[in-house]
């Protein structure tokens, strides 16, 4: 266990959320096809494959570039193999993230709570949705929130990303009876009320996989599993 | 799920396969990224039209790109609005200097993804002008919402833009006739069945034998209002309804009345609601002067329709009128 | 059932309301008895192709009425071969002094109501020719059957007649043009669901979620084997590799391929299987010098395709170039 | 009961089998589903009406004319209302029918076997079909057999419509087992077996009917029922 944020750290992250996703993908496609068009898990998966690929097919030199090339490199490759409203959102949260933690190699927990606020913020300012709106802001808001609490609080990485998880999680659970008012989800006005978002799920996923996998040490060119 | 396509995850690159064999005389199918411009692309001087959406909605848009409509589409994955990287490589391969129209459907995926690649663009050099489409009157526009959406409006200011484009009107002006197209336009749509989504494997929602889907979207999004399934008069007077009073349309307006037919109902039904529309209209004191019956805007295997009406005036018209030679659409020449 | 449709048993009857109020500017419809021919006829010193056939497979035969095509069409009842009057009155409102010829498929109803017509109009002085075509190779031709159903070459023939009619070709040229399309042409054709007849009410059939009924006939009769659901390059190697080795087409041949739609599939899956066919034909030294793709031959809400291959020589590839103005098939004018 | 055949039998009869078609509607359509295109109910059911249509509409003059007249109105009606195989098959049936029964205003139980017969080589001259050939002719032919031995044997009318009617049934349940060689059953080959034809059981409806109604005396202008 590492108490910084490494390229090793990020790249067994990215690997745990692909294949969290490709686990869950069918949940995800289901919880769209209720209040959407049933393909948020598809397009995570074929995005998420594609971050998996390119972080197989890195280049030793590549590999040892900073914690913020290798987010930017990821929120590219969502960008260009999502498509639709996750591919820019989940694009943004990664380049600004990769923005805000600059060429360092590895990042203290202060310094990943102010890269994952940024990525936030990112999300927001590209989909320009509020919390309660019953988007993946109402996962990702309350998670960046409790990285940055547990981090003030000088906490241990495992135990900030273990917060921020849970302030995932309740977030998640929390946008079930709310009225969507942003995303496709928000076409059925009160008829949304009573089904959990797939993005914010898609968005606690993410944060229980930095949970059981970015304070990791594997090494970021381990083969691919 | 019953489909006549192979790996689900490869029917839309297959898709694209088949319209290269099939129709490489007339349009270039880019891939990696994905994008079909035509031939003769970039038209030196004329303004560009660039659209694109998820896949499952042919022949919008690949098949309306061509002489008089679109100069490029961009298919995304099936519902799944296409990546900024697509819709830049398309506009670069189709400016012909005189900038690049993009027309964009109004859906959360669709505007932030058009929204990111007009930003390339430009930073490319590359004048741009985005047009949003949202005639959908199923949905409650409000500012705490995303709005409207963009439906049948879409095939309707892809012809018409096309057209002022062919004549060469500048960027500002083809943009501006679009958004008047689109605030002239209303649509509304109805499901009868669900559509399955290949890589979902199974209907996107459930209706019972007896019910139907009162303002379906293209993506299957459930409507508004699930009911009883009722005769097609009555079908229609409620889309009709719904679509003239949000406008408004009016006594004396002369209409453009589109009905569109959403993958899995056959052309009989669709002149059964024409018929029925067209009735209603005359009540009303509203004269269809032009019309289009088909399935031009789908939404997979779908069964069920949308009612468009557009208000013309002589230079819509003329622009409707204007030849138009794609897949999809052809006329005049 | 789940249609867009009042009484069912008015659907062809509001249907054909729906194309009159549609399409007043280029056909005319008359009722009582039901047939559509184009506004301009008769065409003084052309010969006059009529056609028809039971409802429920629209746009053929009513949308490939106008220039270049039919002159008149007789929908019947829905799936239902038209009466002898019917084809009797549009034979007599389109006859341009050059004769008339009959574009029969061959189901038993269709060849005896359009015999008695046949006989009829030349009891009325009128020059009458009759061409069956039977292109499915589903059914095996035999003396002892029906013989084989006519399909897909039926649009294949009625578009490339239509163009040398035009050509004022006389009628047993024209005729003898009509029995080259069907001797060079075949089909076949595959349903992953069964259609519903309106006035039946329910599936014609029933299929398993994961069974496909191979070589359907175009009126939800069965096919001749049911088999389990294939992915689509399995389905269209069985239907081309019939389809080819019926006639059979060689090396060498370059052939027009029409992949049809059966009325519930959408274009999306049409591309898919033209994709298969592509490069299948391709593989067998078969080029494919034209296309025609989409639901042109239907069968009501029928999920499904067929395929049919037409040999090509110089005079049908002019004739099927000529340009055609009808609501179902446009080019060139 | 009368022993000729009359005006206002042949009406009593029509209007019989009209009613027989509308109730039986469903189940013709559903043999015709299993072999052909879902139709016979429904293009019989058309037929007919129209033809009770045409009866209630006789005026009274045309009322008056010979029972061949009316038989050709009846097969002319069916030409132009059925389509498909069973119209013009039904209206060679009752055209050639009456063809055979000329003007009189009656006929003997000998004239109708006569007519019958001439109705049915009617059927066989526009169909090509052959008894076995799993069609209507399998009903139709046995039939019009049955009533000319019946009438060679001087059997009342009643008797020998009875007669008529049993033969009919024979003849339409024996097609259950036939493979189709013509319309459009014959394209299923082999499958074809195993079904009943629908035209034969529609042919045995109207020989059903003739056994309850020909021999009644209704008057021709019975008000519609
Ligand atoms: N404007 C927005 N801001 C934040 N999140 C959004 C917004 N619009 C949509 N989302 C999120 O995206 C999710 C849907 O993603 P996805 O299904 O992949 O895209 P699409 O809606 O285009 O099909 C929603 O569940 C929601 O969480
Ligand atoms: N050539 C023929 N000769 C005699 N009867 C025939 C022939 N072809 C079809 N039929 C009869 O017609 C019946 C079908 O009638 P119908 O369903 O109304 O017409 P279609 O087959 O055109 O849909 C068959 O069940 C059969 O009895
Ligand atoms: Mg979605
Ligand atoms: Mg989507
Ligand atoms: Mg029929
Ligand atoms: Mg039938």
């Amino acid at each position: 266990m590492r108490d910084t944020v490494t390229q090793g750290g990020l790249t067994a992250w990215l690997r745990a959320f692909a294949a969290a996703v490709a686990r869950d993908r069918e949940e995800l496609t289901d919880l769209d096809a209720a209040i959407g068009d049933a393909d948020h898990g598809s397009n995570m998966d074929r995005g998420m494959q594609a971050v998996v690929g390119k972080l197989g097919g890195l280049s030793p030199d590549e590999a040892g570039v900073g914690v913020g090339a290798l987010l930017k490199t990821v929120g590219m490759t969502l960008v260009s193999t999502v498509g639709g409203a996750a591919g820019p959102l989940y694009g943004s949260l990664f380049l600004d993230m990769g923005k805000a933690a600059g060429e360092d190699a590895e990042l203290t927990v202060a310094q990943w709570a102010t890269a994952v606020e940024a990525g936030v913020r990112g999300v927001q300012a590209r989909g320009k949705a509020e919390l309660g709106d019953k988007t993946m802001i109402d996962a990702l808001a309350p998670a960046a929130e409790a990285l940055s609490a547990a981090a003030a609080c000088g906490l241990s990485l495992a135990d900030a990303l273990r917060r921020t998880a849970e302030a995932a999680a309740q977030g998640m659970k929390a946008t079930t009876p709310l009225v969507a008012r942003k995303g496709r989800a928000s076409y059925l006005g009160e008829r949304s009320a009573g089904h959990q978002d797939p993005g914010a799920t898609s968005s606690w996923l993410l944060m229980q996989a930095a949970a059981e996998a970015l304070a990791s040490d594997a090494p970021p060119d381990r083969p691919r599993t | 799920m019953k489909k006549l396509i192979n790996q689900p995850e490869d029917a839309v690159k297959e898709e694209l396969e088949g319209v290269a064999a099939a129709h490489g005389d007339r349009l270039r199918v880019h891939t990696a990224p994905n994008y079909i411009v035509r031939a003769d692309a970039p038209v030196h001087g004329k303004v560009a039209l660039v659209s694109g959406g998820g896949s499952g909605h042919e022949p919008m848009h690949g098949g309306f790109v061509g002489l008089g409509m679109l100069d490029a589409a961009c298919p995304g994955e099936v519902f799944t609005s296409p990546t900024p990287d697509q819709v830049l490589e398309a506009a670069k391969a189709v400016n012909g200097g005189a900038g690049v129209l993009l027309i964009v459907k109004n859906y959360s995926g669709d505007v932030m993804n058009f929204e990111m690649a007009a930003e390339l663009a430009e930073d490319e050099g590359i004048e741009v002008e985005q047009v949003v489409i949202d005639d959908d009157v199923a949905v409650k526009d409000s500012l705490y919402t995303a709005g409207r959406r963009g439906v049948g409006a879409t095939v309707l200011a892809e012809k018409i833009c096309g057209a002022a484009a062919e004549q060469r009107w500048p960027l500002p002006d083809v943009a501006g006739l679009c958004r008047k197209v689109n605030a002239n336009a209303r649509s509304m749509g109805v499901a009868l069945t669900s559509c399955t989504v290949p890589t979902a494997g199974k209907p996107t929602f459930e209706l019972a034998d007896d019910e139907i889907e009162l303002g379906i979207g293209i993506h299957g999004e459930p409507g508004r209002e699930r009911r009883k399934l009722a005769p097609a008069h009555a079908i229609v007077e409620t889309l009709a309804t719904a679509v003239v009073k949000d406008l408004p349309f009016g006594r004396g307006d002369e209409v453009l009345a589109f009905v569109n037919g959403m993958g899995g109902t056959p052309l009989m039904e669709l002149y059964v609601v024409y018929n029925e529309l067209h009735t209603l209209l005359e009540g009303w004191g509203i004269a269809i002067g032009r019309n289009l019956i088909g399935s031009y805007m789908t939404s997979l295997d779908m069964a069920g329709c949308s009612i468009t009406l557009l208000r013309l005036d002589d230079e819509l018209t003329a622009f409707w009128d204007a030849p138009v030679n794609t897949t999809g659409l052809r006329w005049g020449v």
